[in-house]
């Protein structure tokens, strides 16, 4: 593994944008903040390769972009393939003299649809094969950009226009989400070296992050939540404040998984209820107290198997 | 030198891939187009080659791959077979409309269902129109030939288009043959270093492939359309230099046998065309003025060399190996593409649908008979009798036994 | 060709911009525009590390301000602040 | 060869500008309120979304459209309304930095809601060159009027709206522009409202600025 230059600070974070201005991402959206952050911790040397997705279309809309880096699409299905013949081809027409350039930082930006749904069979075997690619799962928790729809990121509880609540399903959405990191980094992948998890409200953590993935050389994972206004319903201003209550709840831990070691980058004192994250937001407003209980109880069991030891709240 | 080599089409193509230098490749097994990729998988083991195999996990994946590949500035192959070429569906529109010219192998297989590991040309033909340029070849020698000029036909800065070498699946890629792989320097000389305008390059960085409103589509549809003429000249100009260099003549779209004094002929592709030739041989030799047009090229379609040759004939007798269930005419796809080409002629021939060889079968000598009575009715009667005829289910005639009853006259006469 | 169309280069492969898109100017989704107050601000950077958009411009002399010609308005810069230096005005209030 | 004949010559055209997904539900409302009441009084109608706005995000300038007239619609598949009769802005900043009066038809109506007066507004109206189209500019405080906005999925991507419609500011609207168009009926909306009082409301708190 190559030393990656840790960021210390807001201060230190580069300047340098590679994410413009000039996307038709929501205002105050979640994974175009990430797609900054990341863009500014991989630099110049970086490809980046867009599964379809909101992270596609909101950017690219129309025949124009805000990446300053070359950035090709993908399809919603195959980015870890596509990723995976772009570092076959640098590998090989570098080691054949074909080429001049330095080897780049190969980075897949997929959703979550794009990641552990539709696209988990062309990550997992890009991963498998040990391609030298940063993939990355910005995680909204829904298919946002054909109009918010259930997939395996969504929370149990949350209503989307595939989940909604009703008489007959009162809690909407009915089933607990995939777990990615789990998924990627638990084994099941040897040549994953290191994964992590991160959040858009701790953004040194994650540009650090993806600057350890992009050193390792081999497949690296990385699960980032990113709060969305529009899917999530709350108000576009409270994109980081609720990134950050998402992990005082236990909605989302912050860790990393390095050559099989798992490390905590930040634990609460204590978690809060889950009911006060529910709250914020629209997508759960409809929940009664045995569906939050049932959420709760998933939270802490959660909490449990990750070896997160601190108080956790009660289960009513 | 060039080298004097026995083998299959699926080697002649790894030799063609290995002397193209290609830098990816991406596998997945699947019946019968497989060993060409154990054929790549073991020249890089012992040092003949130099490429990345990538060895997907599907052929959706296999055909992104090689179009990430592709988009990096590689020159990237792939290939497939049946159900593997239609599983990576999805993919081949990008592949095209993104004008990245990747080349795939595919060894024909039929559909599912069953399970039949037999040729069909259905899978190839699903993805017509995708954009992709294909033809098929007939035997390893043409497979070998066909492999080189497709990648300098696809390659060129004024195509920039994806290939498919379509061959009949174990016909071609099983059957051991004899055919000679060129000389590095003659293929140096043939096909120029794969560099294109744009490319995956930090230093001159691009987007590739953003969305569009609806009002820049017809635009970019229309440049994919317009390159298919431009194809066609490519094709006829590289075709002749290809036998300049390397000493083989091919017709550049369709190859004629026996057809100079002919009133009808049998229009095929592919690997039947060998069978075809030695029934006609007997068919002449009974007295039918019979003779064959074989396409070279299926896209671009090559419509405007059939309607300069059939005008020549009376009746032409269509042979579909693939099947398009409902089709105009009852028949394969190769039916609609003929009738549609020469529909607007004057002087057009009576064209025929004749389905054979389905599931693998091979198409034998008595059925090439059987079809050339049942075109001599039509020519006899001056319409088309039946529009389409799948060769033993709905043949319309009782003359197959009395050609072969000539034929075995004039064998015994021989001896 | 009766009706021009809007062209779009060989397979739709564009430049990379260098500074912003021109693309996508996104200044009139803004309804709320952030406003500092310069007194107020310590120039701690969270607004500037936290805009979606990256909209917030730092410099050692001007401080903070921000890039109209594409902020959206969203707020989070305001929302963050550790010392509530941004505000959010309506957009007409101002003339330009 | 060009025929000079009129198509839908009498048709009328609202295309109501919105903010993406916070105000789209309140939009796509009046749109569907003034085709339903149209519908009510006998005229060909027809209400949607802008498709290439969708799908939308946050913030982002998107139209809803309704389309009324006493004969067929014949251009009835049509990505927009191409020459407005009416130009609604249901959220007052969009008056900047839009062209809102992009193909208006001479006599157009603008309808904006807002708390501020139609002369403070008219400067930011585009392009200039349009503006003498303009024979009256309305204004509409909706906002104070304690409808409220609703927040839904429903009805978006062509899906059915079971949600309530007419409930929140977007009835007002359709009061407002019922009020200073003439297009369909102030009973016709009341009659189809799922909120009547606001629908009441616009109809009677719209002050007009006549131009030109």
């Amino acid at each position: 593994m190559a030393v990656a230059e840790m960021i210390k600070s807001i201060a230190q974070a580069p300047e340098k944008e590679y994410y413009l201005p000039g996307h038709r991402t929501c205002a105050g959206c979640g994974p175009a903040l990430a797609y900054r952050l990341i863009a500014k911790a991989a630099g110049k040397n970086t490809i980046f390769i867009g599964p379809t997705g909101c992270m596609y279309v909101a950017n690219t809309s129309y025949a124009c972009g805000p990446w300053a880096v070359p950035w090709t699409h993908a399809q919603i299905t195959n980015g870890g393939a596509v990723g995976s013949g772009i570092e076959a081809a640098f590998k090989m027409m570098i080691k054949k003299g074909k080429i001049q350039d330095e080897f780049p930082n190969i980075i897949v930006m997929a959703g979550d649809g794009g990641a552990i749904d539709i696209g988990l069979q062309a990550a997992s075997a890009m991963m498998y094969r040990g391609h030298d690619v940063l993939f990355v799962m910005y995680d909204n928790e829904s298919y946002a950009n054909t109009g918010i729809q259930t997939s395996p990121a969504t929370p149990y509880g949350a209503t989307t226009m595939f989940t909604p609540a009703g008489p007959e399903i009162p809690e909407a959405k009915k089933f607990f989400p995939k777990d990615p990191m789990a998924l990627f980094c638990g084994g099941g992948h040897p040549e994953v070296k290191y994964g992590a998890t991160a959040s858009v409200s701790y953004p040194i953590d994650l540009m650090n992050k993806v600057r350890k993935g992009l050193a390792y050389e081999g497949p690296a994972f990385l699960h980032v939540q990113c709060p969305c206004p529009k899917g999530w319903t709350f108000p576009a201003d409270r994109t980081v404040e609720l990134g950050k209550l998402a992990v005082e709840v236990g909605m989302w831990f912050l860790y990393e998984l390095e050559n099989g070691v798992k490390k905590f980058s930040y634990t609460p004192k204590k978690l809060k209820p889950v009911e006060e994250y529910l709250q914020t937001q629209g997508r759960f407003s409809h929940l009664q107290p045995e569906h939050i209980a049932k959420l709760q109880a998933w939270v802490n069991a959660k909490a449990q198997n990750l070896g997160l030891e601190v108080p956790l709240p009660p289960v009513r | 030198m060039p080298i004097k080599k026995r083998g299959t089409g699926l080697t002649a193509v790894a030799d063609a891939w290995q002397l193209a230098d290609i830098d990816v490749t991406a596998s997945y097994p699947i019946r019968p187009y497989t060993a060409v990729m154990a054929e790549v998988a073991k020249r890089i083991a012992n040092g003949q080659m130099k490429c990345e195999m990538v060895h997907g996990e599907g052929e959706h994946a296999q055909f992104s791959i090689a179009h990430g590949a592709s988009m990096a500035g590689a020159r990237a192959t792939t290939g497939s077979s049946g159900v593997g070429v239609t599983y990576a569906f999805e993919v081949y529109s990008p592949i095209a409309g993104g004008r990245c010219p990747i080349q795939a192998l595919v060894g024909d297989r039929t559909l599912d269902p069953p399970g039949d590991f037999g040729s069909e040309h259905t899978d190839c033909l699903t993805l017509r129109d995708n954009g992709w340029i294909y033809g098929w070849a007939e035997n390893a020698q043409e497979s070998l030939d066909n492999s080189l000029m497709y990648f300098r036909i696809g390659e060129d800065p004024d195509i920039m288009l994806p290939q498919i070498v379509a061959m009949d699946g174990y016909f071609v890629t099983h059957i051991a043959q004899e055919y000679e792989m060129p000389d590095q320097e003659q293929v140096d000389k043939f096909l120029p270093p794969f560099r294109p305008q744009f490319r995956l390059d930090v230093n001159n960085p691009v987007i590739m492939g953003p969305q569009i409103e609806p009002e820049m589509g017809p635009p970019l549809e229309w440049d994919r359309n317009v390159v298919m003429d431009r194809v066609k000249a490519k094709i006829a100009a590289v075709t002749e230099e290809f036998g300049k260099v390397f000493g083989r003549k091919y017709a550049p779209f369709v190859e004629e046998y026996m057809t100079e004094d002919a009133d009808m002929v049998f229009l095929l592709q592919g690997a039947h065309a060998i069978t075809c030739r030695s029934a006609i041989k007997y068919l002449r030799e009974a007295g039918y003025k019979v003779g064959m047009c074989r396409l070279r090229w299926f896209r671009p379609f090559p419509d405007m060399a059939l309607k300069q040759i059939l005008p020549k004939f009376k009746v032409v007798g269509v042979i579909d190996t693939n099947t398009s269930y409902g089709a105009s005419g009852g028949g394969g796809v190769l039916l609609v593409e003929t009738r549609a080409a020469v529909s607007e002629l004057a002087n057009k021939p009576m064209i025929q649908g004749f389905t054979s060889g389905l599931g693998g079968e091979t198409i034998t000598h008595e059925e090439f008979f059987k079809m050339a009575e049942m075109m001599r009715e039509t020519l006899r009667a001056g319409r088309i009798i039946q529009d389409s005829t799948w060769v033993n289910f709905n043949d319309y005639v009782e003359g197959a036994s009395e050609v072969k009853a000539a034929q075995q006259e004039v064998a015994q006469t021989k001896e | 060709m009766s009706k021009v169309y809007k062209q779009v280069p060989f397979a739709a492969i564009v430049p990379s911009p260098t500074v912003a898109n021109e693309g996508m100017v996104t200044g009139n989704w803004r309804y709320l525009r952030p406003v500092v107050d310069k007194a107020e601000c310590t120039q701690c950077k969270t607004c500037w590390v936290f805009c979606p958009d990256a909209c917030v411009n730092m410099s050692a002399d001007e401080g903070v301000s921000f890039n109209l010609k594409y902020c959206k308005g969203c707020g989070v810069c305001s929302n963050v602040c550790p010392v509530g230096a941004i505000s959010r005005v309506p957009e007409l209030d101002f003339e330009e | 060869m060009t025929l000079a004949v009129a198509i839908d010559a009498k048709m009328q055209e609202v295309t109501v500008w919105t903010r993406g997904v916070t105000l789209a539900k309140e939009a796509r409302d009046t749109a569907t309120l003034l085709a339903k009441a149209g519908k009510q009084e006998g005229k060909y109608v027809q209400s949607f979304d802008n498709y290439v706005d969708l799908p939308d995000r946050i913030g982002v300038p998107v139209k809803s459209y309704a389309r009324l007239s006493p004969e067929p619609i014949e251009t009835y598949y049509e990505y927009e309304n191409y020459h407005p009769d009416v130009v609604v802005l249901a959220e007052e900043t969009l008056v900047k930095g839009n062209d809102i009066l992009k193909g208006a038809k001479p006599g157009c109506v603008v309808v904006i809601n807002t708390a501020r007066k139609p002369e403070t507004l008219i400067k930011w109206i585009s392009p200039k060159a349009e503006l003498p189209k303009v024979k009256a500019l309305a204004c509409i405080d909706a906002n104070v009027l304690g409808a409220g906005v609703m927040l839904t999925f429903d009805g978006t991507e062509g899906a059915g709206d079971d949600t309530k419609i007419g409930a929140g500011v977007g009835a007002a609207i359709a009061g407002a522009v019922a009020k200073v168009t003439g297009f369909v009926k102030l009973e016709s909306l009341v009659d189809i409202a799922e909120n009547k009082t606001a629908v009441r409301q616009g109809w009677e708190n719209v002050s007009i600025m006549p131009l030109g």
